[in-house]
């Protein structure tokens, strides 16, 4: 049909137009990359342990991001996932000492779902823009969790040991958190990719006056989502709790940016209607491992950020050029 | 006397990834001409005059301007080159009022105050955001800003297509006097009648190739349809509709009925019924209050009065979703606002199966797979480039919002102008489908802004003017003066000579 | 006189809510005076600069994630040249200062403009950058300022004959007004504003009236980088030292851009809002701490009114296109 | 004591810590015990040197009788400290000193607590090998002080090497992922001095099933509950009480009482508990404490500066609350 079919195409060009279908390629060349020259800087540090180090710390920042990302294809944001997720750590923390595990964490769970109806009816309903809003419910959580933590002070901190088996424990150098992650994951991919409620937040964040001309109820859908982000934020808590085993008030605020970043890196448009999970996940994965590279790398603080700014920036850079198709 | 072109483009080659826009396109305009540009859709118009003006560049070609090869790499070079275009779509700055926008190109404001009114709107406040302008009037303004600063060559990419008739032809006069002045135009319009009134001399486009350039004189039209498509078009029109033929007896229960629906300012009393197997013409003119018709049957804005039934029930529609489980279909003549770009064809046209709550789980891939290439093979949508619609040419966009709605099996369908900026041949297509769904027992409300569509398609039609409906005929009667004449809102048989350049506020209306 | 209502309304909203506060702390405190006003007027110096940062690319269509870090930045960078220099050396400091920030804003654009990547990364990997590059000037919070530079904001400005009203024309007030006003105004006024507009509104539109997109992006950046450069000064002008650790001021600059009747997204709105929610969200704090309100409910009652506000913005936006 | 006559601000800058949570609780259980405290006035959130100079001003608009401060920074907050004794106010910093003459300062040692812990370390490990040095935030005051103290201790052991030096932020998951990544690259170390961030790593040597090192952290509940249980572990908590808080309300009130103390400055001084000797071994468990929050710290009073009791402070209410 085209001239492109009679010419020979050259073969870089070729290569390029195979890795813009299928995006995951390079980014995953780019953490291979990031990998080689961790281990050329110290060898010896790619070992199993390391691996296993590496997968845990990226669960959770993976989840987070998988949050940022459902929001991001409709073309918002949830900066409430740390504080949700370090409210239910820090809530079950607390209540395990007083009720059985499995009625702690439900208990912990429910602030996660009212910060997710909250965001949701403020997003969908009244339009706040997501940025807003959901940085003014993390706000109002931080606050609430702050009292909150004065009432518990006497009665101390527990993590249940199934928690801290999942967060931390390894079955043949195998953290069993993947037990956790790998459903979740291939529930958000399923999610986005098979079902009618995946269908809807790519067409609301691609176009939301012709998703509610096809029938759409913007709402519906937003609030269903942020609720969906806020349990999956919940759930993190959870998780890190069993990994860090420690509970603070600002557990997991650290991971929020990140897990913009990671949403990012792994392709997907703060805009809207683009991108997908898997490409997260990998994104999820470079950032662990560059903060690794980082960490490694004996140098005075503040080069090491400029560092961290300067490989965030070129790998984005790096990757949306391979990816463009023009 | 030797005439060198003014402008004159060779070999010009555009590629998107794989997709070939313009193949090798060549165009010479000679001072003073009105040359046509024409093409299928997705022959790569828009594309080169995106090129010539400098909103993209060219992978390879050559650009003459007066004979001298100019690099023209922004519009703000071309603008400066004397090359000033009016694209498909508007480009005023929609948050910044009419004089910011002005002040922004750099465009002298009494010039275009005289030609804004020159083309048929008196009243314009040029304070008012450009947000807030309806899509017609900002067309003109766009021509406005460009005829005001009197460029050499200007560039119309499908003006006329979203314009209602009153000022298409005040377009189509002011381009006229352009041409006699010694100005060059570029006219890029579908509509044969407007080439053959106004241009000298067309270039053809095909797949992105230049296939001729021909001169335009009786007769022409055959020879130019034939470069177009490549191969001769079969003669057969959709034939107007007979009374006879109209598959609706008129005893059968309406489907639709409205009665005295009221809409803000704009709409104030219109009543019609629509019955099934029938296709409703609406015929107004712009701004008469038709798209808050099709906007409140679509439940897309709440009626501020008046009555819906469909099938004799009386709904209300508090959003769109309403209106689609009571069967009733929306096509917006506004193709970004139906389609979500970015996604691919096969997830927009089954876009509304998953819109119902109950339909958010998991989704039965083979079903929905066959259902949407059973609907692109029905309307003929060229799909190479499907992954995203927004790849489409515009004509294959415009059939995506068709195919949504054939796919769900939408019992009535209410069509805005749903062949704006589209070619012969899928206009035909549009008309001979629509007419399968009126054969089918679906019913039709169809909006046009050319008129002799009616006569091709529909079996009745329904006159609005200043918010009422003012007369409703069969189609054996609804020849183009008597639309026209309607549509002005003169009663029908009146004996005046009221000529398409009437003024609308000077025409005697029946007051309400 | 209805379309200034319509385009001004929420701004006059904003000052009707300031004035409404500045009662209610009247009312709180009978003693709060001029002096506190003063006081209020310095707090509100830096966030008032990051936000002009803030507000001028958000117009322009973007967001800016470094204002925090270029703030700490220009700051540590003033109090380490102003160290044990001459009072008379800091006059040079002032303006490398601004320059400075000047050119890293530009920077930013540049970046955006060249690498493709979307804003909210790139701004996002900088802030990294400048946080990095301000611990390697000050690896702790330290540096001096020169007097003068520290006297231009304490005090008021003396009117002859009317020291009722002076009292109440804090130098700060007047150093944020000028400095906001000679940049500000003229901008708006010109080509280049609405070209910044332009972008906002509409790259496309923007674009194809030829207008230099990419050169427009890269001046708005430039500018923000300005005003965060102001902003540090007045931080190392309050506090004395430089600190590389930034303050709570990107955060605080998103939220009062959005109070301030600025749409994210771009294209409209003006400075005026945005800095009139930043005074009413540091009267809100004040009125906080005179009535002892629990501090830690505090963050939920500023959580709560940031929601409540922009919630009700939006209701009688709906409100409006509804008749 | 005499009735409750007195307003007290109190302004502190990092939220969410527990150090720092402990340190509100202590200045509400104070200001209650004493009785002679009306109402707090308590400003409390994440800010910078020029959100406190804000604060304060705020407090002395709101005509408080002392300020209770913890400096964002020594310097920056000079100006509202002058304004504020200016305005008759008496002005009491805990924790941190402040470059304001007139202020009264009543602080914890930060420069001997990272010496005595280094030093410890230093020891323990036979005076030479590898340590990991886990600070703080970097930029921030606290730190640099530490910092000075660990230098300090460092100097006097020329063998002793810093193998590896992160800044943890003070934040426990940033801390644990550095350590289990440093664990990772496979380089011997004999020691690690941590700024606080202590019970995870602690717990990251455990889970790696890497030898326990000597580990040097605060006297937090979580870290000073694990010296006494886990097996093997040596290591040594170093005090940072955050009860200085109450202190710095009980030197206020004497100072409106009348009665100045002789030095502008009181330093608290920091202790060691080790786990190394019975005697430690002994200290630690009398006063170890696992009904408090891990991130609390054990010594949640200090004698001849505090009169409330465990309750009160645990109850965490202030006068009229
Ligand atoms: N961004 C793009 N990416 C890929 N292909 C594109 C892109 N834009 C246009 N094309 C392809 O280029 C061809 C020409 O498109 P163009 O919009 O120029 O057509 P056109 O002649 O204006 O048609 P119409 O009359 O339908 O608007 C089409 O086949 C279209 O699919
Ligand atoms: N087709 C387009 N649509 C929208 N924006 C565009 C388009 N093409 C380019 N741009 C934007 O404009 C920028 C380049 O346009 P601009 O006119 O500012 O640059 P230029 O061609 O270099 O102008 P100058 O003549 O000043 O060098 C790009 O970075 C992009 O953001
Ligand atoms: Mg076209
Ligand atoms: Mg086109």
């Amino acid at each position: 049909m085209s001239t492109t079919a009679i010419q020979p195409v050259p073969f870089g060009r070729r290569l390029k137009r195979f890795m813009a279908d299928r995006p995951l390629i390079p980014l995953i060349i780019l953490l291979v990359i990031l990998v080689l020259v961790l281990q050329i800087l110290r060898p010896g540090i790619v070992n199993e342990r390391w691996l296993a180090n590496t997968v845990k710390f990226a669960i959770p920042l993976a989840i987070l991001a998988g949050c940022q990302t459902m929001t991001m294809l409709t073309g918002g944001i949830d900066l409430s996932v740390g504080t949700v997720a370090t409210m239910s750590a820090f809530i079950m923390a607390t209540q395990v000492v007083h009720h059985d595990p499995a009625v702690a964490i439900l208990i912990a769970l429910v602030p996660a779902v009212l910060i997710g109806l909250v965001n949701g009816i403020g997003v969908g309903v009244f339009r706040v823009h997501p940025l807003i809003m959901t940085l003014g419910t993390s706000l109002i959580g931080t606050g609430c969790l702050q009292v909150y933590q004065r009432t518990v002070i006497a009665s101390g901190a527990k993590i249940p040991p199934f928690l801290a088996w999942l967060g931390t424990g390894l079955t043949y150098g195998v953290p069993n958190a993947l037990l956790l992650f790998i459903p979740v994951a291939v529930l958000i991919v399923f999610t986005l990719r098979r079902t009618g409620f995946g269908r809807l937040i790519y067409a609301v964040g691609d176009n939301e006056g012709a998703a509610r001309l096809s029938g759409v109820r913007y709402w519906q859908v937003i609030t269903a989502l942020y609720v969906i982000s806020s349990v999956l934020a919940g759930i993190t808590g959870l998780l890190y709790i069993g990994l860090i085993k420690a509970p603070s008030l600002s557990l997991a605020e650290p991971l929020v940016l990140p897990s913009v970043a990671a949403a990012v890196i792994g392709g997907t448009s703060i805009f809207g209607g683009r991108g997908g999970y898997t490409g997260t996940i990998v994104g999820a994965l470079i950032l662990t491992v560059l903060t690794t590279l980082l960490t490694i790398l004996q140098m005075p603080e503040g080069a090491r950020r400029m560092l961290f700014g300067l490989i965030v920036l070129f790998v984005t850079a790096a990757y949306l050029r391979i990816i463009e198709d023009r | 006397m030797t005439t060198n072109p003014l402008l004159d483009a060779t070999g010009v080659v555009k590629t998107y990834g794989a997709v070939v826009a313009l193949r090798n396109a060549s165009l010479s305009v000679l001072p003073g001409e009105v040359h046509a540009l024409m093409g299928a859709n997705g022959a790569g118009k828009s594309t080169l005059v995106k090129i010539l003006t400098g909103a993209i560049r060219a992978d390879a070609g050559h650009i003459l301007i007066r004979g001298e090869a100019r690099e023209v790499r922004s519009p703000a070079d071309a603008r400066r080159a004397g090359l000033l275009p009016v694209y498909q779509e508007p480009s005023l700055i929609p948050d910044l009022d009419v004089a910011s926008n002005l002040r922004l190109t750099g465009t002298p404001v009494e010039p275009f105050r005289a030609w804004v009114r020159e083309l048929g709107i008196p009243d314009l406040d040029i304070r008012d955001i450009a947000r807030d302008i309806p899509l017609a009037v900002l067309r003109v303004l766009d021509l406005a800003r460009a005829l005001a600063v009197e460029p050499d060559v200007l560039l119309l990419d499908e003006m006329t297509a979203a314009l209602p008739a009153n000022l298409a032809e005040k377009v189509l006069e002011v381009v006229r006097r352009q041409g006699d002045s010694g100005r060059s135009v570029i006219f890029i319009s579908h509509r044969f009648v407007e080439i053959s009134a106004l241009c000298d001399r067309a270039t053809v486009l095909r797949d992105g190739e230049t296939v001729g350039v021909v001169d335009i004189e009786p007769g022409v039209e055959e020879r130019i349809v034939e470069m177009m498509l490549g191969a001769r078009i079969e003669k057969t029109q959709v034939a107007a509709r007979q009374a006879s033929q109209a598959a609706s007896p008129r005893d059968s229960r309406a489907r639709l009925g409205v009665a005295n629906l009221r809409v803000g300012t704009k709409l104030n009393d219109v009543s019609f019924d629509l019955a099934n197997g029938e296709v409703a013409g609406v015929v107004a003119l712009e701004g008469q209050g038709q798209d808050e018709l099709f906007a409140a049957l679509a439940g897309s804005i709440r009626p501020s009065g008046g009555t819906i039934e469909v099938d004799g029930k009386p709904v209300k529609f508090a959003h769109p979703a309403d209106a689609i489980r009571a069967g009733i279909a929306y096509v917006p003549g506004d193709r970004t606002e139906a389609l979500t770009m970015q996604r691919s064809v096969r997830e927009n046209i089954a876009l509304p199966f998953s819109a119902a709550l109950r339909n958010w789980g998991p989704i039965n891939m083979a079903q929905e797979r066959s259902r949407v290439v059973s609907a692109i093979e029905r309307l003929q949508i060229d799909t190479r480039a499907q992954r995203e619609v927004q790849r489409l040419s515009g004509g294959n966009q415009q059939k995506v919002t068709i195919a949504r709605w054939i796919a769900a099996e939408a019992q009535t369908i209410l069509c805005f102008d749903p062949t704006r900026g589209i070619d012969v041949r899928t206009k035909q297509e549009i008309y001979k489908l629509l007419r399968e769904l009126a054969d089918q027992g679906k019913s039709v409300l169809f909006y046009t802004s050319e008129l002799e569509e009616v006569q091709r398609v529909c079996d009745r039609v329904i006159v609005i003017f200043g918010g009422r409906v003012v007369d409703v005929f069969p189609v054996e009667l609804a020849d183009e003066p008597a639309l026209m004449r309607a549509a002005y809102g003169l009663p029908r048989g009146a004996k005046e000579d009221v000529g398409i350049l009437a003024d609308i506020h000077s025409s005697p209306v029946a007051k309400p | 006189m209805t379309r200034l209502v319509r385009r001004q309304g929420w701004v006059a909203g904003l000052l009707v809510l300031f004035v409404v506060l500045f009662v209610i702390t009247k009312l709180i405190q009978p003693g709060y005076g001029s002096g506190d006003f003063g006081s209020l007027v310095r707090a509100v110096l830096p966030y008032a600069f990051a936000v002009a940062a803030q507000t001028i690319v958000v117009i322009a269509g973007g967001i800016d994630l470094s204002v925090g870090a270029m703030m700490a930045l220009t700051s540590v960078t003033a109090a380490s040249m102003m160290d044990g220099a001459s009072e008379e050396y800091a006059v040079f400091v002032v303006p490398f200062v601004l320059a400075m920030g000047l050119v890293l804003g530009a920077v930013n654009g540049m970046l955006i403009v060249v690498t493709r990547v979307p804003d909210i990364v790139v701004t996002l990997a900088t802030l990294f950058v400048l946080q990095g590059a301000a611990l390697l000037v000050l690896g702790a919070p330290g540096g001096a300022v020169a007097e003068w530079l520290r006297a231009t904001i304490v005090g008021t400005v003396a009117i002859p004959g009317l020291p009722e009203i002076s009292a109440w024309i804090p130098k700060a007030l007047v150093l944020l007004v000028v400095f906001l006003c000679i940049i500000w105004i003229p901008l708006k006024r010109s080509k280049l504003g609405l070209s910044i507009y332009a972008i906002g509104s509409s790259e496309l539109a923007a674009f194809r009236s030829g207008v230099p997109v990419a050169r427009t992006r890269i001046i708005a950046y430039a500018l923000s980088g300005l005003f965060a450069a102001m902003g540090g000064l007045a931080l190392t002008m309050s506090t004395g030292i430089g600190a590389p650790i930034p303050g709570p001021y990107l955060l605080a600059s998103v939220a009062a851009v959005v109070l301030g009747g600025v749409a994210l997204g771009g294209g409209k709105g003006g400075l005026l809002g945005p800095i009139v929610a930043v005074f009413v969200l540091r009267l809100v704090r004040t009125d906080l701490t005179l009535l002892a309100i629990d501090p830690n409910v505090t963050a939920i009652i500023e959580g709560a009114i940031m929601v409540a506000v922009v919630m009700f913005g939006a209701f009688i936006t709906m409100r409006s296109r509804q008749s | 004591s005499a009735e409750a006559k007195y307003t007290i601000g109190v302004s502190n800058t990092v939220q969410g810590n527990g150090w720092r949570e402990e340190m509100i609780c202590a200045i509400k259980a104070q200001a209650l015990a004493s009785g002679q405290v009306t109402k707090l006035n308590i400003a409390h959130r994440n800010t910078d040197a020029a959100g406190q100079l804000e604060d304060i001003r705020n407090l002395i608009s709101a005509k408080v009788n002392a300020i209770v401060v913890n400096p964002a920074d020594p310097a920056g907050i000079k100006s509202a400290l002058e304004e504020a004794t200016k305005a008759g106010i008496v002005v009491v910093a805990v924790d941190q000193a402040v470059t304001e003459p007139s202020a009264y300062i009543i602080s914890n040692n930060q420069e001997q607590y990272a010496y005595l812990g280094a030093k410890w370390l230093f020891q323990q490990i036979g005076g030479k090998g590898d340590v990991v040095y886990m600070r703080g935030a970097a930029g921030a005051s606290a730190d640099s002080d530490r910092d000075k103290g660990f230098k300090k201790a460092l100097a006097e052991f020329p063998d002793v090497k810093v193998v590896h030096e992160v800044f943890t932020g003070w934040q426990q998951d940033q801390g644990k992922q550095q350590i289990l990544d440093f664990i990772a690259t496979g380089s011997p170390f004999n020691g690690i001095w941590t700024s606080g961030i202590d019970n995870v790593i602690v717990d990251a040597l455990v889970e790696s099933q890497t030898p326990l090192v000597p580990v040097v952290g605060a006297d937090n509940a979580g870290f000073v509950g694990q010296l006494n249980s886990v097996e093997g572990l040596v290591g040594a908590a170093v005090t940072n009480p955050g009860s200085i808080g109450g202190a710095g309300v009980t030197l206020a009130l004497q100072i409106l009482n009348g009665k100045k103390p002789a030095e502008q400055t009181v330093l608290v001084e920091p202790q060691l508990w080790e786990n190394a000797t019975e005697e430690g071994k002994a200290k630690l468990k009398s006063v170890a404490d696992p009904s408090l929050s891990p991130e609390w710290p054990v010594s949640i009073s200090i004698p001849e500066w505090t009169t409330y009791t465990k309750d009160q402070i645990i109850a965490c209410k202030g006068p009229g609350e």
